[in-house]
């Protein structure tokens, strides 16, 4: 058994886990029909029947209840401003199958050549009063109650009084914004904290107006949105959700790696001394001194980052997103690969973390701009 | 339904007046607007200004440590331990300020003289007069905290802001004072 | 099976709704027949943010998930617990701790605190989820991008106001939790003292982005999360945002209304 | 227009709207302007003009100094020398090969610390993860263990090549730190040298827009900007904030918050002493304000001194308090001062600043630095305001009036009616003060009935006053006797004898001096047999009294009365009596009874008393109503509540509480205060009111300088507790009821206490020209010797036990004292705390037992008695030994060294002998023993030359002495023994 929570501590870690995860996605969520005809071949639709449903919850609830027999699981996963977010882990994934559920029914009754379950619903009309009102009113009661049980069962945390003299280790953000301080291990606090976030908002408002497929509105549909869906799948699941609940559970003192099934020893030391890769280039590969001149010294990584964003598009659009290009034009186009290549770079910047140990592509500490 | 009277009016408005200069008009409207845009900006303005107190009811945050002379070169000083968090020490071509926390747990360590180190007594982690580590627990060097010269001649020691020796720190300017 | 009983309060409420008074009041009669069933949709002015009538599969629990009435009845809920909350909570460094400290031994039904966390934490994910089903309903397409928008804000919005409740207990949690999110704002490009750039807003020798000029001090109205912080981020959490989101809320409800209602297949 | 459905021109709307959109601009930019201009802003500004001026002066100074300096001209050749030679030896091409060996060395080693980083941190980890898999059995031992190990290797190894390295590193660069080190000495001294000039002139680039560069100057201008200023900018609130300094407000203590030196920018900084208002240097930086001083305004900001609103920042929201008319003027125009009514506290004005220090430091008897304040609490103390109105600090004071309880016995029921009716003209400047015929009671009616008052009290007093039988007089005094000995045995301590006093000159010490009242016209007053008994005894005639017993022989004190009764006051004797008007009396009793009875009962119980009834029976209401029985002890008014208002926190009373009648003065606290002090009746002032309605408060004719003084200390009497106030530790507290005990028993009239005191040392001086025979020279030589003498260091000095037999009974130390301890009537509380107060003073232990050994052998007894002989040190030549008297000349005569084994303590003695006058710096004692030059100083035959033995055998002996040869002095008898220096002389 030991041996067994010891294999998941270590398949847990950062640089396995989410490797894998990313990989998973795509054949879970296949954005391309090249893709998705493996995903018909390994079956993997079949998640997305009353069957998959029931074999996904079992499976989460028996690994949940595991989990629990374990003290180091319990003492996380229990703590009160926690709840909430083993809460929203069975959410996300129940709605998100109801959402593919549907999606895959109608996109099979599309492949018949019928409409959507909606559409045939929606030639009916309903009075509100009373279905709507009544079924509201329901879910309302439904929500006090569960909100007074919660409340009555589970005391809201209250530590002890605020010192600014001791900060506790961990410190961590409110967990909504666990998926930023995440970041922050990857990237200086303006990145994280404030690039970021200001692109997820102004990226999420742009979405109408990169997405320009006519198709797929008021109802639920895979097969007609994969890119869109995909895509959007990949950023809320696995860079936000996911990167929350790496935060919270597995994140502990100093802001280190903790398997689920670990103790949260605050002596646990990692290596954590990363190279720049100016470093790198002229300390390893050169043996040199390193330039004086800050231009000088860090020009590849900026050539990289100016790549990047400029190359990397162009390619993109002759190659892989030849087809989203043509539909899109070139402004739209502009937009949504940039967006695209932002968030891209996260799971990069961790990437070349993991393999190289780079720490920054860009370093000028002297005007707090690191990259 | 209001959507024609809507592009009626605009038509109109401009063409419909014949004794109507648009010349006039454009100046009093360009004039309007830009005080407009400048009236709520003025607002915002108020806003922005409102958000920065005058004074700060803030506990101090710094010191003053006397003058450098009173410093001798190659001495730890204990002066400001207790009652700032702070030992001073000269080098000799340099004064800088550490923090009295061990990066280990937090437990504040002892400057042994005849040693010539810091000894936590918490974990037994040890760092020379400079704040490196060397022995023990301590993941990283001590930290050291903003110093300069006050107009007097004075030293003062800034704890807002520190300086850590494994982000390469300790070259900036204000983590020490050459002397 | 009295067959009197049931006819005895079926008349009485016959009755009442017949007198002057319900007719004062509700306008409509009781919903019995299909035009009272319209108009009390009509006629009521909460009820009203409701069309009359809808196509089937908008009544369907499975389309809506209802993620989005929730979250409107979850911020009800806030509000309601917040305003009581303030009866008894202190904003200031001496008494808050001591306050919320109260509220759990002391305070009569001061279990209204974990309500307000809870339901807080609750509405955070009941507006993702509601987000989540926009974009897998594809509802954001013409002609309804401006609300998707307008959605986008809210969720800041309500990720703001959580934020800036956080701070209030004043407890270890709270201070710390605060100082991390706040530091990015001190990390801000320009305008943050520990962001890039923030050195060339200088003239000479005279910096002018501080760590007692910056956009983090403007946040917190102070250096480090203290009593400006405490008083600001209450001030926010209780007036500032609530106000703002029901601005944006009232947009929100009225373009949904105003695009042709929940969306549908065309 | 209907088919546009439109009103106005679109072209009107625009132009209305730019117009009034504008106006609302403007408005806006007012509103900022308005925000901006702070009339601080200007004190700083004219500030930072002198600051520079300042500092350019210093600088300037400071240079011209440095190019006198031959040294620093030495060092700036040297220095262009050195650097002549340095340009040789440094040249490029000599140091082209180390320079190229530092660069590849330096490379090298910053590769090698770059991998040692990564190494080390991968070290640390699987040093971590290795021991974690043993003690956890959760992974493979031994790969963990293999690869710990093989990174310890690495590390190592890493560590050592960058040890080498920079070893490398030193050696090769040490032709650097050579080549350049002369150069750098020089420099380094030359910095030492110039470093305030450098200092300076830093100074200057900060502040000097002529010293800073253009682009500085720039931001110089613009951090100031509207809007901008919230950055960084030069003009600043400053405010201090004092959490352990307490501001009272209203049932809330809050923390200080004291903005005042957002203006008074030079205040704690000696170099603005000249500069104006309000930028100038506080006026007394050794005990205010200073970084260094006792009150540091780092410590105690200002207001909780000053009072004021501290958080003002303008002129008038600091509630700034005018001095005088002139100064209110001169405000108003200055700075629109206006005063600031919602502030109850508004700062003191300049004559009254020191009613701040009370509030911490009203445990103390003398407040060191308030002169005015002192002289205040003084005054209430001698006036005895406290009797009349309670102060808590006085609660435990003796009634400051004699006991009327024998007044039959003392003096005639004439001299009290021409007494009471005017005090002042028999003493003119008694402490007894004016009740009639002041301002509101000097109509023709009133004065009558005052008349008729005053008949009614002495009626009442002589009722009831009880028997008392005088010692007779033994023998007839001579009163030329009595004069001499007046001057002699230290009745000036506390009396004085003077006619035509003048009032304005009493300051505190002449407050010593009126300890008790002036010794003329006793003749007229009492009888000498009464002054016979009461200078015998005078606690037997009343036993509250201060008075000391002088232990006079029956014929000294028969000298004394007859000589006091000698002084007369014939115009005061010669007053008419005025008849008594039944009518008159009638009307006093009742208005008395009215109080209580109807007006038909009233006036039926007024005419039936006889006249002997109405006049006990009106002295007793009157007694009440005046208060009379507050100062002085009389029959009847056991349990009466004193009279006046309660003072305890009259200086927290809000100014709407005070009445100020129809009198045009200044409507604030001090004013009234200070009205009320100079004539306390002013307030009837046009008012009609009934004869028994009218303000009561007595008339001290106090002097303007006076009055000053005592308002000062009655504003001082506050609720406020600041909480930073001197510590309530045991040992101060002893020290203020010591203090205590030493003003009420006025020892400070003969000793100098805590450096204050020692008023009678001028009629000493008298005394030795006018009976002495001395010249007024040789007086001032010798009165040091025949004063009382001083009380310092005496907790060190004396053993506790000697002293307590002492106060107890006082026995002679120095035995040519014609001046007299005499014997106080002092209860053991009040000698417990004289003794724990001297030992406090010098933070000796109490109680203390010291126990030093002062055994001597033989051999060191005569190496002793050599040293104390003539041969050596001479000690008799001083000092009295038993009753043999010192040899030497009377102004260098010291004390008893018979008493010295009982009296002193052995340590003090080692001290005292070891250098004299590093205890007391004007003594007369000769050092025997030169510290500068210790070793050598003894004599060398004596004990081998060992100094500190010589003084510890001397010591020894000394305080062996009283067993040696028995003094006379026995303590049983010390009064009959002393001896005049006259008597011994002749």
């Amino acid at each position: 058994m030991d041996q067994f929570k010891h294999l998941i501590n270590i398949l847990a870690r950062p640089y396995i886990m989410f490797p894998a995860m990313i990989a998973a996605f795509f054949f879970v969520f296949p954005p391309t029909e090249g893709l998705m005809k493996i995903n018909r071949r390994l079956g993997l639709y079949k998640l997305w029947t009353n069957k998959g449903g029931v074999a996904i919850f079992s499976f989460m609830i028996a690994s949940f209840a595991f989990g629990l027999t374990d003290e180091n699981f319990r003492l996380i996963v229990t703590k009160p401003d926690n709840v909430p977010i083993v809460g929203l882990i069975f959410l996300v994934v129940f709605f998100l199958w109801l959402a593919m559920k549907q999606g895959w029914d109608n996109d099979a009754r599309q492949a018949k050549g019928l409409k959507p379950n909606e559409a045939e619903d929606a030639k009916e009309n309903i009075l509100v009063w009373p279905d709507l009102v009544y079924i509201e009113l329901i879910a309302l009661v439904i929500v006090s109650a569960l909100l007074i049980f919660w409340a009555v069962s589970l005391h809201a945390p209250l530590e002890q009084p605020a010192n600014p003299t001791v900060s506790p280790n961990p410190s961590k953000a409110p967990w909504y914004f666990l998926g930023l301080q995440e970041m922050l291990v990857y990237f200086d606090p303006w990145i994280a904290g404030v690039l970021f976030p200001t692109v997820i908002m102004l990226g999420f408002m742009a979405i109408p107006f990169i997405d320009n497929n006519r198709k797929g509105l008021g109802y639920y549909t895979f097969n007609e949105r994969k890119m869109a869906i995909s895509i959007f799948l990949f950023l809320w699941l696995i860079l936000w959700i996911f990167l929350i609940v790496t935060g919270t559970f597995l994140r502990g003192p100093n802001w280190n790696f903790f398997g689920p099934f670990e103790y949260w020893d605050i002596h646990k030391l990692e290596a954590l001394t990363n190279i720049n890769l100016s470093e790198m280039i002229y300390m390893i590969f050169l043996q040199k001194q390193m330039p004086s001149n800050i231009l000088l010294r860090e020009i590849w990584g900026i050539l990289l980052v100016v790549g990047y964003f400029t190359l990397t598009p162009l390619i993109l659009a002759k190659t892989l997103f030849k087809d989203i290009f043509k539909s899109l034009g070139p402004l739209r186009y502009s937009v949504f690969i940039i967006l695209l290549l932002l968030a891209t770079s996260l799971p990069i910047k961790m990437f070349l973390r993991w393999i190289f140990n780079i720490k920054y592509i860009i370093a000028i500490p002297e005007f707090f701009l690191n990259i | 339904m209001s959507q024609p009277t809507q592009t009626d009016s605009k038509n109109t408005s401009a063409e419909n007046s014949p004794m109507m200069n648009r010349r006039t008009f454009l100046k009093w409207s360009t004039i309007g607007w830009a005080a407009f845009a400048a009236v709520v900006g003025g607002y915002g303005t108020m806003v922005l200004r409102y958000l920065f107190p005058n004074v700060l009811f803030e506990p101090k945050q710094e010191f003053r440590a006397g003058l450098p002379t009173e410093y001798q070169i190659g001495e730890v000083s204990e002066r400001w331990k207790d009652a700032f968090g702070t030992w001073i020490i000269r080098d000799q071509e340099k004064i800088y300020a550490l923090a009295t926390i061990c990066t280990h747990l937090g437990c504040t360590p002892n400057w042994m003289p005849n040693e010539a180190k810091f000894k936590c007594p918490c974990h037994g982690s040890g760092f020379y007069s400079t704040g490196i580590n060397f022995e023990g627990p301590a993941p990283r060097p001590l930290e050291r905290y903003r110093i300069f010269l006050a107009d007097d001649g004075e030293i003062v020691v800034d704890k807002t802001k520190k300086f850590q020796q494994e982000k390469g720190e300790w070259s900036d300017p204000e983590s020490f004072i050459s002397v | 099976m009295s067959s009197g009983e049931p006819n005895v309060i079926a008349k009485l409420i016959d009755w009442l709704s017949k007198t002057q008074v319900a007719k004062a009041i509700f306008r409509t009669g009781i919903p019995r027949n299909r035009r009272q069933r319209m108009t009390v949709m009509l006629n009521n002015v909460f009820l009203h943010l409701h069309p009359v009538r809808l196509p089937k599969h908008a009544v369907k629990i499975k389309y809506t998930w209802c993620m989005g009435g929730l979250s409107f009845f979850i911020f009800l809920v806030l509000t309601v617990t917040g305003i009581l909350l303030m009866f008894y909570y202190r904003p200031t460094v001496e008494y808050a701790y001591g306050d919320v400290m109260d509220l759990k031994e002391q305070v009569p039904l001061g279990i209204m605190r974990e309500i307000h966390r809870w339901g807080a934490h609750l509405m955070v994910i009941t507006v993702w989820l509601h987000m989540f089903r926009v974009f897998m309903t594809g509802s954001y397409k013409p002609p309804r991008e401006f609300n998707w928008i307008i959605g986008v804000i809210l969720l800041v919005l309500t990720m703001l106001m959580s934020f800036t409740g956080y701070l209030l207990p004043w407890d270890q949690l709270a201070i710390w939790a605060i100082t991390v999110g706040s530091n990015m704002a001190g990390a801000t490009p320009f305008v943050g003292a520990a962001g890039p750039g923030s050195n060339l807003l200088a003239l000479g020798d005279v910096n002018f982005i501080t760590s007692a000029s910056d956009a983090r001090f403007a946040m917190l109205g102070g250096r480090f999360v203290g009593e400006g912080a405490l008083l600001r981020f209450y001030v926010l959490h209780c007036i500032g945002l609530p106000f703002v989101i029901m601005i944006f809320m009232i947009v929100h409800f009225w373009r949904v209304r105003k695009d042709g209602g929940i969306s549908g297949p065309v | 227009m209907g088919l546009d459905e439109r009103h106005y021109n679109i072209n009107t709307l625009n132009k209305l709207f730019a117009i009034v959109t504008l106006v609302l601009l403007s408005a806006i930019g007012l509103l900022f302007l308005n925000d901006y201009a702070r009339s601080w802003k200007d004190y700083q500004s004219n500030f930072q003009d002198l600051e520079i001026e300042n500092t350019r002066v210093k600088y300037d100074g400071e240079i011209n100094q440095l190019n006198a300096d031959p040294q620093y001209q030495q060092l700036q050749n040297d220095l262009k020398a050195a650097k002549d030679v340095n340009e040789q030896a440094c040249s490029e091409q000599n140091l082209k090969q180390a320079q190229a060996t530092e660069k590849d060395l330096t490379t090298r080693s910053e590769i090698k610390k770059q991998q040692y980083r990564v190494i080390k941190a991968q070290f640390d980890a699987a040093k971590f993860h290795y021991e974690e898999v043993v003690a956890h059995h959760d992974g493979d031992v031994n790969v963990a263990k293999i690869r710990y190990q093989s990174l310890e290797q690495k590390t190592k190894q890493l560590n050592q090549s960058i040890e080498q390295l920079s070893a490398k590193l030193d050696s090769n660069n040490k032709i650097f730190i050579e080549c350049e080190k002369s150069v750098k000495e020089i420099e380094r001294q030359e910095r030492t040298l110039a470093q305030k000039a450098n200092i300076l002139s830093r100074k200057l680039k900060k502040i000097d827009p002529n010293e800073m560069t253009l682009i500085n100057r720039i931001a110089n201008i613009v951090r100031n900007l509207p809007i901008i200023d919230l950055a960084n900018p030069t003009y600043k609130i400053r405010q201090i904030v004092l959490k352990d300094v307490r501001e009272d407000n209203n049932f809330l203590s809050l923390p200080t918050v004291d903005r005042c030196t957002t203006c008074h920018l030079g205040i704690d900084n000696p170099d603005y002493k000249d500069a104006p208002q309000p930028l100038r240097t506080h006026p007394n930086l050794e005990l205010f304000a200073a970084k260094d001083s006792a009150h540091s305004i780092e410590e105690f900001g200002c207001t909780v001194c000053h009072n004021g609103r501290g958080r003002g920042t303008d002129f008038t929201s600091a509630a700034h308090t005018p001095s005088s008319d002139e100064q209110a003027k001169d405000w108003k125009e200055k700075y629109g001062w206006q005063e600031m009514h919602h502030w109850d506290k508004p700062m003191f004005p300049k004559q009254y600043v020191e009613a701040g220090c009370f509030k911490c430091h009203s445990g103390q008897t003398t407040i060191k630095g308030a002169e005015k304040l002192n002289l205040g609490l003084n005054l209430i103390e001698r006036a005895g305001c406290y009797a009349c109105h309670n102060i808590d600090k006085y609660k435990d004071w003796p009634k400051p009036g004699p006991s009327l309880q024998h007044i039959a016995a003392k003096t005639t029921k004439e001299w009290v009616l021409r007494w009471l009716a005017d005090p002042k003209s028999f003493r003119h400047a008694t402490w007894m003060p004016s009740y009639f015929d002041q301002s509101n009671t000097n109509d023709p009616e009133s004065k009558i009935r005052s008349q008729h008052e005053i008949r009614a009290i002495v009626e009442y007093l002589f009722t009831q006053s009880e028997n008392y039988k005088l010692n007779e007089l033994p023998h007839r005094g001579d009163a030329q006797k009595g004069e001499e000995l007046v001057a002699a045995v230290g009745c000036f301590g506390c009396h004085v004898k003077q006619e035509g006093l003048s009032k304005s000159v009493r300051d505190r010490n002449r407050l010593k001096q009126e300890q008790g009242p002036n010794l003329i016209g006793f003749g007229n007053k009492t009888s000498p047999q009464w002054i016979y008994d009461w200078l015998k005894d005078p606690q037997r005639y009343h036993p509250q009294t201060r008075m000391p017993n002088l232990r006079l022989s029956d014929q000294e004190a028969a000298d004394i009365a007859a000589y006091l009764s000698k002084s007369k006051n014939d115009v005061f004797n010669e007053k008419p009596i005025p008849q008594v008007n039944d009518e008159v009396l009638t009307t006093i009793v009742f208005d008395f009874l009215k109080k209580s009875f109807s007006q038909d009962q009233a006036k039926a119980k007024a005419t039936e008393m006889s006249r002997q009834e109405k006049l006990t029976f009106a002295g007793k209401k009157l007694i009440a109503r005046y208060g009379c029985f507050s100062c002085h002890d009389i029959k009847g008014f056991d349990g009466y509540k004193p009279i006046g208002t309660d003072l305890t926190e009259e200086g927290s009373k809000t100014v709407d509480k005070f009445d100020f009648g129809f009198v045009k003065i200044d409507h604030s606290k001090q004013a009234w205060i200070y009205q009320k002090i100079e004539n306390p009746r002013i307030f009837d002032t046009d008012k009609i009111k009934d004869a028994d309605e009218k303000l009561m408060m007595p008339n001290y004719n106090f002097s303007a300088q006076e009055a000053q003084a005592i308002t000062t200390a009655i504003l001082s009497f506050v609720k406020d507790n600041p909480g930073k106030i001197k510590p309530r530790t045991a040992e101060n507290l002893t020290i203020e009821k010591g203090q205590q005990i030493v003003r009420q028993f006025n020892c400070q009239g003969c000793h100098i206490i805590e450096d204050e005191g020692g008023v009678i040392t001028d009629s000493v001086n008298d005394w030795l020209v006018t009976y002495q025979g001395k010249t007024k020279t040789e007086a001032l030589a010798m009165v040091k010797t025949f004063s009382p003498p001083k009380l310092m260091g005496i907790g060190k000095k004396v053993q506790t036990q000697w002293l307590f037999d002492f106060l107890h009974q006082p026995q002679t130390v120095r035995p040519w004292l014609s001046v007299r301890m005499p014997t106080y009537d002092f209860n053991a509380a009040h000698l417990n705390i004289l003794l724990k107060y001297f030992n406090a003073l010098d933070k000796e232990e109490f109680p203390f037992t010291e126990h030093v050994d002062t055994s001597l052998t033989p051999d060191e007894l005569i190496s002793a008695e050599k040293m104390f002989s003539k041969d050596y040190f001479d000690c008799t030549k001083c000092h009295v030994v038993g009753e043999q008297l010192p040899a030497g000349s009377q102004e260098t005569w010291a004390p008893n060294l018979g008493l010295a084994g009982k009296r002193l303590k052995p340590e003090w003695v080692n001290t005292w002998l070891r250098n004299p006058s590093a205890v007391d710096a004007t003594t007369k004692m000769p050092t025997f023993f030169d510290p500068q030059n210790f070793e050598e100083s003894g004599p060398p035959d004596i004990l081998n030359g060992d100094e500190n033995e010589q003084i510890r055998v001397l010591r020894n002996f000394i305080m062996s002495l009283s067993t040696v040869t028995d003094p006379p002095q026995s303590k049983q008898q010390p009064v009959k023994q002393t001896m005049t220096p006259t008597e011994q002389s002749e």
